[in-house]
């Protein structure tokens, strides 16, 4: 079983990006389970989404507590908040930043990054001031992980994201292409 | 066709496939996104169903027992307080032989203010009259939505699915959608008599003496009693159309247990790991998951139960005075026995608290170590 | 409008005391919806004057309901048949004073929000009669009531329900009163081909309560509008008012010393309450006044 | 199941598990609860009572506000055979009496007889109530209460004779009320009505002088009504003289078409409606008249009404003038010498006295001087057993005489002397004489026929105590102003008669008062209060919370009251407009 954290502010859709991998990891065969940290989500503020997948029927019914890998829907939070709680060694940890990977120093895990804000702004996904990074970054998950194929992540951005979902799926292609590991 | 959903928007899904004709509801987290899924399929017309807005959730409950009088398949959902504030109109409901069915998703009541897991609400409220379900899953949550209009429907008497806040309500899993056919086939369209009707005009819920209430009271646990075998019936029909099978309980490695662990809710899940695990250690231990807490289902609880030698309880709820709702119900329940196993009576959970597998098992094995339980109301997840 | 008793959908043998205003409303409000048409009563007195299981006093359904739902279960109701395409079935939520001015004064607001298509009357004796005579929001200023003994009264006025619902821009509100019938049964006709929230509040002598001799019912109810205290009014779109009964002006001491429950007062209160009837009645003459300066709202 | 009984369940079983009504509540009758229970009963309108002739006036007005004209005019008929002469000179006691006008004015109901009356009457024939009895009464006097005698006997079945001394039947109708008032032709078609009941009517017959009293006594009854027409005189000097005239015999000249010269001046010595009538007349024939009474206008008693109009007409009043002595000239009169009076303590009929002012005597020229200070009986040719006093003859409230078989009425009988008190006076003989003929007491009878305390008899009551209009009348509960339920009645204005312009009735004898439109009938019938009387207003059925009141039927008139559920609360005895309703002990 693999636990995947999600990082975000509250309004960016890390809630929506678990759903959407979620469905992206169910369509590849995998069982799943996908939530929320269990709170109060305010616009904003720092937020937390959780993800597990298995070949197997997901039995735990708790908050995940030392997940295998992360996604940072924004570089602030990484300085602003301890992201790297529990988290395995070795572990990915996806970051939407327009840096570079080695930018950011996290020695016992291997980073990811895509500057999804430039792709949500390309796609006109959400706003300047609010860009909407949640589809794009999936790519970059897709991209580094491997763990499941960019088809599936675009086939769920397309089924689950209501509107310009095309955009979103084209931003999450271009993300896959873009992202420095 | 299979579906990652939250556990609310399986209960909305389970609604739509019913064929609810009349939604009446108030936000309160978490069981918002019912209402909100709801609202979205009554405005876009995928479901023809009127759906009132109102003000509170004892409104709603009103709106409901009006719209059930009136002939319609109606629904509603709620949580913690608003559940409390609907407490009066649940006896209504019952008492009017309302087949109505409510998701209740459990969340712990304030104060002080928590808006997570905890079953107390739902069990504050098991002298209503109303039947309750406790269920595990999301795919549960669909099934036994739609499975209690169906017991609804037989018995004449409202049904309330209760299950945990967030681990299912907010909780994305795969659900099996039915195909809606197949669901009208399983379930037979709304239709009742004694109904608001201006051809045959009568008068519903008036004064009734003390020279015939008993004896309305007498039927209402009568159908109670009845309703046993209904909800028998429901998942049995239910796994012939739908290959998926469900009953008042539901057991694990129970038939050569020693010791069995009884759990309700999602609490299950991590207990059915537990349990695997402590097999394969060789403990002779077993699972009972109890799906139908009202009526409580007596005989079935007691076949099982009788003669084992442990019995380990986990209650994400309480009864302030007492201790864990389901432990002393099965206590209760099982108490003429003669062999009636040592109960121990665990609380842990509340208000959200993670149940997490370490914990069940350091549950079961305090249980193990100890002959008897040191009290009725045993706490185990308390800060040390 | 003469019919039959057999014909009326109101029977005899119902358990209303003698000479109850409450009783006469209903008559008077089924006269103009006729059969087709589902009553909800919530606790009130009707809970008891519709007659005990397995009986009913009226040839029409009725659901009662919890005490502070009228509203809610209206809005229920009329769900429910609008869904069965049952559209012209009226749904009368019928409510005692307790169970509009006070318990059930949320679900009301929450129907009449919601603008619900139901005709909802309330018949107003001015207290919780039907548990002996307890004050409530309706209760007149300086009543004697079980809860309000003569040596305290009730303080402070009544609760202006008309203003309440014309607040919500009920599309029709009106005041009636048992002593004019056909003005009662002409506006339950009126509200039958409006759309929405039609809101009756009817004035209904209770003689226990008000402490009158019961064949004093209708003629202590009718000095009431002629002594300004009650006056009869509508309100369209809770913004035109429309003044229907032309009061005599009477002083308000006829209208009090007719009834014990205002036995108690003495000269200088009953010239507070002829003062404060005075003022009320102004402000009401000006509101239909300013009728003919109102701007409409643009469509 | 049936309603009217309790559901009894007798097991566990039986007891449905849905609390759902299965009947109505007409098992639970509620009548038990009830301590008084109210009653229909129809009392007496004020003006029915005020009717000395007996009209059912509510009735009558009713039925003209249905538009019922014919039975209106049967209704009167049935009590008085003279609405068109009634509706034209009756001084409308009933009026005087109608609660209404304590409210705004009273309803118009002599003039809504007058329409009533003229409206029908030509065309519909008054039928016989019973068969020929095979006794036959004589009435003597054709006058208004004669001819009602005859008019009432005839219908209940007997054979009537009327002896009348005049060349034609009317008696006062004719000869005393002049044809601006009374148009002859009005009278001569009501007293039709009567010879067509086969009433005998043979003028030029005078008792005593023309046919014998013992005569008379070969009837099975006899009924005596030959009025007072023996003008009285002043009793001062020089009465006899030319140009001297009595009021009665002046009328009835001009009344018989006879040349009455009366000059350029005329005098009127009096102030009862003779006087007026005389003075009116007077005017018409071209002379300037003068009347001369000796109280003042408050006192006077003659229809308010005739003296607005004779004083409208250009009669001058001299008040508080007596006369003195007539002026003559040989034994030609040529004026009048007056003396002023002035107003003393009142007299025994409250009125207050006049007292003569010495000295101040003055002189008044006229051409004619008609004197009309009142009439007397001639009761000369009746026998000495039949008692008389005061000019009057002695009779019970029936007209029955000191001897049995014979009855008296009218003028020669009672104190009031006017048409209305006339037919009454009539029509409580003819019920006598009717209950004489059957050998049956008319004291068994006098409280179901006499209407209030005033002594008005209906015959209606008489002929058909079981007529369901009349059945549950209270015959001396009478309605009083206070007893209306005032809360359904709005003012509305009463309707007026237009009257004859003032230049058009000179030289002439064309009708004064013109009578009311159907409109404004309608107007005046729709403001009777209708005291004491059920009209099926719907008031008591209305408001009453137990749904205790039922109407009796599209055919049947009134409610019936259902006491297996009328809790008595009181409401439509207290709510009745009109008070024809009671509260009475279980």
């Amino acid at each position: 079983m693999i636990e995947i954290r999600i990082h975000g502010r509250g309004g960016q859709g890390a809630v929506i990006a678990s759903k959407i991998l979620a469905c992206a990891f169910f369509a590849e065969g995998k069982f799943v389970q996908s939530f929320p940290k269990f709170g109060v989500e305010r616009r904003g503020a720092p937020v937390e989404a959780f993800l597990r997948y298995d070949d197997k029927k997901i039995l735990l019914r708790n908050n995940i507590y030392t997940p295998h890998h992360l996604i940072v829907l924004d570089h602030t939070l990484i300085e602003a908040t301890n992201v790297t709680s529990g988290l395995q060694k070795g572990g990915w940890i996806i970051i939407n930043s327009s840096k570079k990977p080695q930018d950011f120093c996290l020695p016992d895990y291997r980073v990811a990054c895509v500057d999804a804000n430039e792709l949500a702004m390309k796609y006109k996904l959400g706003s300047r001031s609010s860009p909407i990074v949640n589809t794009a970054i999936l790519g970059a998950f897709a991209k580094a992980t491997q763990m499941l194929k960019i088809d599936s992540i675009v086939t769920a951005v397309i089924d689950e994201v209501p509107i310009k979902a095309e955009d979103n799926a084209q931003a999450a292609k271009d993300a896959f292409e873009q992202t420095t590991i | 066709m299979k579906k990652v959903l939250m556990g609310n928007h399986a209960a909305s899904w389970a609604v739509k496939l019913a064929d609810v004709k009349m939604i009446a509801a108030y936000p309160i987290t978490p069981q918002t996104q019912i209402v909100e899924e709801l609202s979205e399929m009554c405005g876009s017309g995928e479901l023809k169903a009127k759906f009132l807005k109102v003000e509170s959730e004892h409104s709603a409950m009103a709106s409901c027992i009006a719209a059930s009088s009136a002939g319609v398949r109606a629904f509603t959902a709620t949580s913690a307080n608003g559940l409390a504030l609907m407490h009066e109109l649940l006896h209504w409901a019952s008492g009017a032989r309302l087949p109505l069915v409510m998701v209740n998703v459990n969340r712990a009541m304030a104060p002080g203010w928590n808006i997570w897991a905890d079953q107390s609400d739902s069990l504050s409220q098991r002298d209503t009259g109303w039947l309750q379900l406790y269920v595990e899953d999301n795919q549960e949550v669909l099934d036994t939505v739609l499975q209690a209009y169906y017991i609804a429907e037989k018995v004449n008497l409202p049904v309330m699915v209760c299950y945990d806040a967030f681990f299912l309500s907010h909780t994305y899993e795969a659900v099996d959608i039915p195909e809606k056919q197949a669901v009208q086939d399983w379930l037979p369209p709304h239709a009742r008599e004694n109904i608001l009707n201006t051809k045959d005009p009568r008068a519903f819920n008036g004064l009734v003496m003390p020279d015939v209430y008993m004896e309305m009271r007498y039927k209402l646990q009568q159908a109670h009693e009845e309703a046993v075998a209904v909800v028998k019936e429901a998942g049995e029909s239910f796994a012939k159309a739908f290959d998926r099978s469900y009953s008042t309980i539901e057991t694990v490695y129970c038939d050569d247990a020693e010791t069995v662990l009884v759990t309700s809710s999602s609490t299950t899940s991590p207990a059915r790991l537990v349990v695997e695990a402590l097999r394969e250690k060789g403990m002779k231990i077993g699972l009972m998951k109890v799906r139908l807490f009202r009526p409580f289902p007596v005989d079935d609880i007691c076949q099982v139960l009788s003669g084992k030698k442990k019995v380990v309880v986990i209650d994400r709820n309480i009864s302030f005075g007492k201790g864990g709702i389901f432990a002393d119900e099965i206590r209760g329940a099982i108490a003429n026995d003669p062999q009636a196993p040592i109960i121990f009576g665990y609380i842990t959970g509340l208000g959200g608290r993670d149940i997490t597998p370490e914990l069940v098992e350091d549950i079961v094995m305090e249980a193990e170590k100890n002959e008897r339980p040191e009290r009725l109301a045993l706490w185990k997840g308390l800060k040390s | 409008m003469r019919m039959k008793a057999s014909e009326e959908l109101i029977t005899s043998g119902h358990l209303a005391c003698q000479g109850c205003g409450g009783t006469m409303v209903m008559r008077h409000a089924l006269r103009a919806l006729g059969d087709n048409t589902v009553v909800v009563i919530p606790a009130c007195c009707w809970t008891i004057i519709a007659g005990q299981f397995p009986y009913s006093s009226l040839r029409v359904p009725i659901l009662h309901t919890a005490f502070e739902t009228a509203g809610a279960a209206a809005s229920g109701v009329r769900a429910a048949l609008d869904i069965q395409g049952k559209e012209d079935t009226n749904v009368l939520a019928f409510a005692g004073d307790g169970g509009t001015f006070d318990i059930g004064l949320q679900s009301l607001s929450g129907a009449a929000e919601r603008n619900e298509d139901i005709i909802y009357i309330c018949y107003d004796n001015e207290a919780y009669m039907n548990t002996g005579i307890q004050r409530s929001s309706a209760t007149p200023e300086m009543a004697w009531t079980t809860t309000t003994p003569s040596t305290r009264p009730k303080s402070g006025p009544k609760k202006n329900m008309i203003q309440i619902l014309a607040a919500h821009k009920a599309p029709y509100c009106a005041t009636a009163n048992v002593a004019w019938p056909e003005d009662l049964t002409n506006k339950v006709k009126k509200a039958m081909t409006i759309r929405g929230t039609k809101f009756i509040h009817v004035l209904s002598p209770c003689p226990p309560g008000w402490k009158i001799s019961s064949e004093y019912s209708i003629e202590v109810a009718r000095l009431a509008t002629h002594c300004n205290v009650f006056p009869i009014y509508e309100v369209y779109d809770g913004e035109r008012y429309h003044i229907n009964i032309q009061p005599k002006n009477i002083p308000v001491t006829e209208y009090l010393k007719a009834q014990g429950r205002f036995r108690h007062l003495t000269d200088e209160e009953i010239e507070h309450i002829q003062k404060r009837v005075d003022y009320e009645w102004k402000i009401l003459l000006q509101r239909e006044m300013t009728d003919s300066y109102h701007m409409n709202m643009p469509a | 199941m049936s309603d009217h009984k309790p559901i009894v369940y007798k097991n566990c079983e039986d007891v449905p598990a849905v609390v759902m009504s299965e009947a109505s509540m007409l098992w639970n009758k509620t009548g038990a609860w009830r301590y008084i229970k109210p009653k229909y009963c129809d009392k007496v309108p004020p003006c029915n009572q005020g009717c000395p002739a007996g009209n059912d006036v509510e009735n009558f007005v009713r039925l003209a506000e249905e538009k019922k004209y014919k039975e209106a005019w049967l209704s009167i008929k049935e009590e008085n055979p003279f609405p068109r002469v009634c509706g034209r000179v009756c001084y409308y006691p009933c009026e005087t009496a109608c609660n209404r006008g304590q409210f705004d004015r009273a309803v118009s109901i002599n003039a809504l007889e007058r329409f009533i009356g003229d409206y029908v009457s030509t065309d519909t024939k008054i039928e016989r109530l019973q068969n020929d009895s095979g006794k036959k009464v004589a009435v003597v006097g054709s006058g208004p209460a004669g001819l009602t005698t005859a008019y009432h006997l005839a219908r209940l079945g007997h054979g009537v004779h009327v002896y009348e001394a005049d060349e034609k039947p009317g008696g006062v109708l004719r000869y005393g009320i002049p044809e601006y008032r009374l148009p002859k032709k009005v009278l001569d078609e009501e007293i039709q009505d009567i010879i067509n009941l086969g009433v005998t009517i043979d003028c030029n017959k005078k008792v005593g002088e023309t046919i014998q009293w013992e005569a008379l006594l070969d009837f099975d009854a006899v009924f005596v009504a030959t009025g007072a027409h023996k003008s009285r005189n002043v009793g001062i000097e020089n009465e006899e003289a030319q140009g001297v005239m009595p009021g009665l015999g002046f009328l009835k000249k001009v009344a018989q078409g006879k040349k009455v010269h009366l000059g350029p001046r005329t005098v009127v010595v009096g102030g009862g409606n003779t006087a007026i009538d005389a003075a009116r007349t007077a005017m018409r024939l071209g002379s300037q008249v003068t009347i001369h009474y000796y109280r003042s206008r408050n006192e006077i008693p003659a229809f308010k009404e005739e003296v607005d109009e004779a004083q409208k007409e250009g009669v001058h009043f001299d008040m508080l003038s007596e006369p003195v002595r007539v002026l003559v000239d040989g034994d030609k009169a040529t004026g009048i010498e007056m003396r002023r009076t002035r107003l003393g303590d009142p007299d025994e009929s409250g009125r207050r006295r006049p007292v003569s002012v010495e000295g101040s005597e003055y002189s008044v020229d006229a051409t004619t001087i008609i004197i009309a200070i009142g009439e007397d009986t001639d009761l000369e040719y009746l026998p000495s057993e039949i008692q008389e006093e005061r000019g009057r003859v002695i009779v019970d409230a029936f007209g029955a005489t000191s001897r049995p078989g014979v009855f008296a009425g009218g003028d020669m009988a009672i104190a009031n002397h006017n048409v209305a008190y006339a037919i009454g006076s009539g029509k409580a003989a003819a019920i006598a004489i009717d209950a004489y003929l059957k050998g049956s007491h008319v004291s068994d009878i006098v409280a179901q026929t006499t209407i209030g305390e005033y002594g008005a008899m209906s015959m209606s009551h008489y002929i058909e105590a079981g007529r369901a209009h009349a059945k549950n009348r209270y015959t001396k509960s009478v309605v009083s102003y206070n007893d209306i339920n005032l809360n359904y009645f709005e003012e509305q204005e009463r309707s007026k008669q237009t009257k004859l312009e003032l230049s058009e009735r000179h030289q002439n004898f064309k009708e004064v008062h013109q009578g009311l439109s159907e409109d404004q009938i309608q107007n005046d019938a729709q403001r009777c209060f209708h005291c004491g009387v059920c009209t099926m207003c719907d008031t008591c059925y209305i408001y009453c919370p137990d749904i205790a009141i039922e109407h009796k039927g599209d055919a049947a008139w009134g409610y019936d009251i259902n006491f297996d559920y009328c809790k008595g609360c009181g409401i439509c005895v207290h709510e009745c407009p009109r008070n024809a309703m009671m509260m009475e002990d279980e």
